[in-house]
């Protein structure tokens, strides 16, 4: 065990994998001087073939990680902001996603890539995407959305080891937060399965990357008011864990998704629309999304900020629920 | 004729006429109503795809378009799973899945014919790429069209492996027209080949109704791949003699004397001729013909007498493991 | 008046647009050409300035009619099939939907991007594509699904007057359909309206492109059997509208959402997320989605066809929220 | 030199100085946590945009990159607007929106900074073909760097402007770097200007430090595209002397005496040593730079008194009304 920061865990994810498996092996822009700080080190561990440099031409590296896959590699490719992934969207939607399944099954395309969501940051529209509700109806891909150092190690060597595509969105909020991850190279959390992060019994809060600390602070408050909240972080978003949605659902019957991503079509909105489904006997409220509305992301801070998901709008989304009066 | 080269040039003819039978058959079985989707025929163009193929290594990767009949052939795929994929049925090389856009035999290298236009290029020069990384010496061929070279796709994938002197061929199969806009007033140069200068990658402009000549150019560009000279430009100038794809009469544009022109030269006859005059006995190029005809109407038999795929069978393949089939497909 | 096809009410609409306008124009792969009819004459009417072939490069002339949009033209953008959307991502999620804002109202984007979904017809997982929910979470575009060739003819002709970029994806399963259009010059229907496309007391079905005749006639099934079915086509997805669909859904208390896109994610989704958010008190059964499942669209027509919402698939669902036995 | 020369000379001189003082100044108040975001500058680089925005009419068209500084005040935008953005004031000229990568005045034609690499390219040709189709003569200047002559976006802008004679100025100011990767590793040609034989067009390499020099090439293009002669390509050969963007110490990679090299070609002082030569009096030079020092100094009181935006803009500006303002933001 170490405390480490969220992109410590990055980095020791794929270098224990690195080493672990010499199919492995990360490109992207600027990886080689390690903008981030996700590969430290690596260039001296690996050598330049492993941990390579590419153009800015993301339909034509990420296309590359599916050539190479699909010839036994384990590509790791790093689009380094997730306002890239537009650029690259045919390589990811028509080959990597449709691959296995237009060729029936001939492909298998082991690869990860690796994008962040760097918003807040007064970088304006074109930087502050958090694009992943646009991946999610797209079949053949699997999509995590680590909210910590520990989930963020664990889940991205799962990914690394996975036979499928999987995107990892990595929520630069949480960049310098810290957690005990475990140094076990055999460390691994599981995709596909959501984790309650903490129990309670009136109402459930799916949140999701860095509304997770968020919901968890909220969560912390409403127990000083008598209100027991449940946080469940679904970790993965494709495929989407519903057992766990609809078991915190159906025990709680009142339900707050929240989601960095715009309202429309969100994960949040998928969430809903899962327990309405399948869990309406049990609802005792309204299903309230707090997600960042459909506007782009402005420059100015003072104007930004408010935009995204935050503590004070979990709790007044959760005393909607629960009945309680909603302070102006 | 040296025993060996004999033995390729046989081989090269067999395997243009499986692609010209294959698709003949294939045409009036989709005419029929037997074959689904649409279809896009190689018809004229199978000496580029054969010449290119044959250069290459069992093991060596290729990647194709839309126009999917030619290439897979062309590098040796067995015709059954073929047929058996364009007629829909779960014994397809694609399970039934792919159709006529997407025949693909990952066993001989075939690595994905895909059917958005460019989109191959990245693809093969990733195949490449983990060739150098695996530090084996495959080659990774890469066909594409006119109209390809105007996609971003061309431009990246071209740059990448340029950079990192990787074995790629590309090789632009110029037939003259991107469904109904000649190339002429859509690439920007006279001979795409024009464009390897962006990537200071040597290039060829072969005959591509002349199987030998296009064989030589790729087996030139292979030597250099393999032995670690980076990436080679291919342009094989080459035609089609159907419109687009079939059902496609509105684009059919009035090409004038130009099919016969082209048909003049056709790539088998041509050849044949060839192989005549070098001494190959006509009962020996008949016999290939027979063989071929027999094989194509055993591949027809086979995928008509295959069974079609379940439904639970859309679900396979999405990812690894089988999806769960949904509650109104199971009540 | 004049019963003609959605193809027919395309082209009038862009003919009508181009002769009023002399800023419109379109441009696309094989437009000259007039590939699926919706061009016939228009050379011959407008000349080869005004009705342009395109390379093969969506990126580029997706972004183009961006730049001539600046500019102060109208360009109507053919983007074949929307399975072709996905390389010019970059321009229409970065450039398209992003440039009013960022340079703070300095940009105008009067343009539409047409792009059929063509699905059902054995053409395999790369051509099959109805990605309209991947933009309906995208700020700044509006997004249009016609059903019919009087709500085609009267929305393109509203989508090529309108100030803001607007997407109009065409269900290829509608068509050969007829429908009696008016043939009025200024025969708009405004974007952003849904329609009551039949009145209904029971249970409200909300349907989108090619699904909404089938709504239709399954309500007119359910109408033998005493069922009071209201069939709502939103129409636009984006902006979505709300009042409308909260009105339908409060009324009768009962949805089921149906929608040719795949399920997570989906236009479906967001309709039963702003349902159970702000009508929930009048919410009297779980909200069925009817979707086309998170696999890819297979080449055998045999499997296929059976994966795309249907007649019988809507019935099931309204009988199983109005709490009738659903036959097996 | 003549008088028309003469006023042009001194304009050059005007705004490549506009250009530093303003950024020398935004680097301080951005170090002293006045300006938010990120900061790329563009100090070495002005005698590229300054001579190519010169040779430019005011209605011309310009599009540039995410090093958005330089290209307006080279095409005349008045430095107020652009400082009250930086500083994210409602008075900006995106009304605090867009911020550092994205000042842009369309007043003068600057018609986008985008901070997409490549994205600008779609964009310039896009501004073309509207002069095209609208019969006007107003060319379009697209900047974009060395990094993204690798974007596929590139590629199809370049194609589409020559396959449709578009009225283009396709200019390349290779700095030599794409954040820490360099253009030899990167760039698969020598020049990047070797690209314009993909498109069979005229290309000029020029000094990126001589704001004359840059100059006389882009008016030969312009009057190439305003004839009717369609695009060109010109890359200029530059240097930027800072880290990729403020703040990315991580990447200023050890460039050896390069920057000082760079540093004692100063396309400043460089012309400023050639006006005095060509007899111009320093004391007007000096004037000059007095009034752009105070002219910057007025741009930033402006927009240091200048109001913030109100939480109600962010929802200004997403479609061409305002869109409703959510219950969160005014319970
Ligand atoms: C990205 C994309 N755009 C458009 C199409 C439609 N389309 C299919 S084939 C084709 C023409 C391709 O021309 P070329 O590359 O010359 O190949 P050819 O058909 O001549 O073999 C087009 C435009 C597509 N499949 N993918
Ligand atoms: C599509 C895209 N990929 C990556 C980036 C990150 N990025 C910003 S600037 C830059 C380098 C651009 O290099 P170049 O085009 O040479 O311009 P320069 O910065 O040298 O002016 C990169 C990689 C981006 N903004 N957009
Ligand atoms: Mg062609
Ligand atoms: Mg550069």
């Amino acid at each position: 065990m170490a405390r480490i920061t969220f992109l410590e865990a990055i980095r020791a994810a794929q270098l224990e994998e690195m080493q672990r498996d010499d199919k492995v092996f990360i490109m992207g822009e600027d990886i080689v001087c390690n903008v981030f700080g996700t590969t430290t080190d690596f260039v001296e561990n690996f050598g330049l073939e492993r941990v390579r440099d590419t153009p800015i031409s993301e339909n034509g590296f990420v296309g590359a990680g599916a050539g190479a896959a699909m010839v036994g590699m384990r590509p790791i490719i790093d689009v380094t902001l997730s306002s890239f992934l537009y650029p690259a969207m045919d390589q990811i939607v028509s080959i990597i996603a449709k691959s296995r399944y237009i060729y029936g099954g001939q492909a298998s395309l082991p690869l990860v890539v690796r994008s962040c969501m760097f918003y807040g940051n007064s970088n304006a529209a074109q930087h502050s995407d958090r694009p992943y509700p646009m991946l999610m109806g797209v079949p053949g891909l699997k999509i995590i959305v680590p909210s910590g150092p520990r989930d963020m190690k664990g889940m991205l060597k799962a990914a690394i080891r996975d036979n499928d595509p999987v995107f990892c969105f990595e929520d630069a909020t949480l960049w310098s937060g810290k957690e005990e991850v475990p140094d076990d190279p055999d460390f691994i959390v599981p995709i596909g399965k959501a984790e309650v992060k903490r129990e309670g019994t009136d109402v459930s809060i799916f949140a999701i990357g860095g509304a997770v600390p968020m919901a968890m602070a909220a969560a912390k408050i409403l127990a000083d008011d008598g209100i027991s909240a449940e946080v469940v972080d679904p970790r993965t978003l494709s495929p989407l864990d519903r057992e766990a949605i609809l078991k915190s659902a159906r025990k709680t019957g009142r339900v707050v998704a929240v989601d960095p991503a715009h309202l429309t079509c969100s994960a949040a909105s998928e969430i809903s629309a899962i327990v309405v489904e399948d869990a309406f006997d049990t609802l005792r409220a309204p299903i309230v999304r707090v997600t960042t509305p459909d506007t782009h992301m402005p420059f100015s801070p003072v104007i930004e900020k408010a935009l995204y998901p935050n503590k004070e709008r979990i709790l007044a989304a959760v005393r909607k629920v629960v009945g309680l009066p909603v302070p102006a | 004729m040296p025993d060996k080269t004999n033995d390729r040039s046989l081989e090269s003819y067999r395997r243009m006429l499986r692609i010209r039978h294959f698709e003949d058959r294939a045409e009036a079985m989709h005419a029929a109503g037997e074959i689904p989707g649409s279809l896009h025929t190689y018809a004229g163009q199978e000496a580029s795809g054969v010449g290119a193929c044959m250069a290459l290594r069992d093991d060596d990767y290729m990647v194709g378009t839309h126009r999917s009949h030619g290439h897979p052939i062309a590098k040796g795929a067995a015709l059954r799973p073929l047929m058996a994929e364009l007629l829909a049925k779960a014994t397809g090389i694609c399970k039934g899945k792919g159709g006529s856009m997407h025949l693909s035999d990952f066993k001989v290298g075939s690595l994905g014919e895909t059917s958005i236009v460019g989109s191959g290029l990245p693809v093969a020069v990733g195949a490449a790429l983990g060739s150098k990384l695996q530090g084996n010496d495959r080659v990774s061929l890469c066909f594409f069209g006119d109209g390809a070279s105007n996609e971003g796709a061309f431009h990246e994938a071209c740059n990448l492996a340029a950079v990192w002197t990787l074995p790629v061929i590309f090789l632009c199969e110029n037939n003259g027209y991107a469904v109904s806009t000649p190339a002429s007033a859509m690439v920007s140069v006279k001979d795409v080949a024009e464009r390897a200068k962006a990537y200071s990658m040597p290039s060829a402009i072969v005959d591509g109704q002349d199987v030998e000549a296009v064989f030589e150019a790729v087996t030139e560009a292979v030597t250099r791949a393999r032995t670690g000279g980076g990436p080679t430009f291919i342009e094989t100038k080459t035609y089609r003699y159907a419109e687009h794809a079939v059902n496609m009469g509105r684009v059919l544009l009035d090409r004038g004397g130009e099919v016969d022109e082209w048909r003049s030269r056709d790539p088998i006859t041509k050849y044949r001729k060839r192989l005549v005059e070098g001494g190959v006995a006509e009962a020996t190029l008949d016999t290939i013909e027979t063989e071929v005809v027999a094989e194509v109407e055993d591949a027809i038999t086979f995928g008509r007498e295959s069974p079609y795929p379940t439904q639970e069978e859309a679900f396979d393949d999405v990812l690894s493991e089988r999806l769960p089939i949904p509650a109104f497909l199971t009540a």
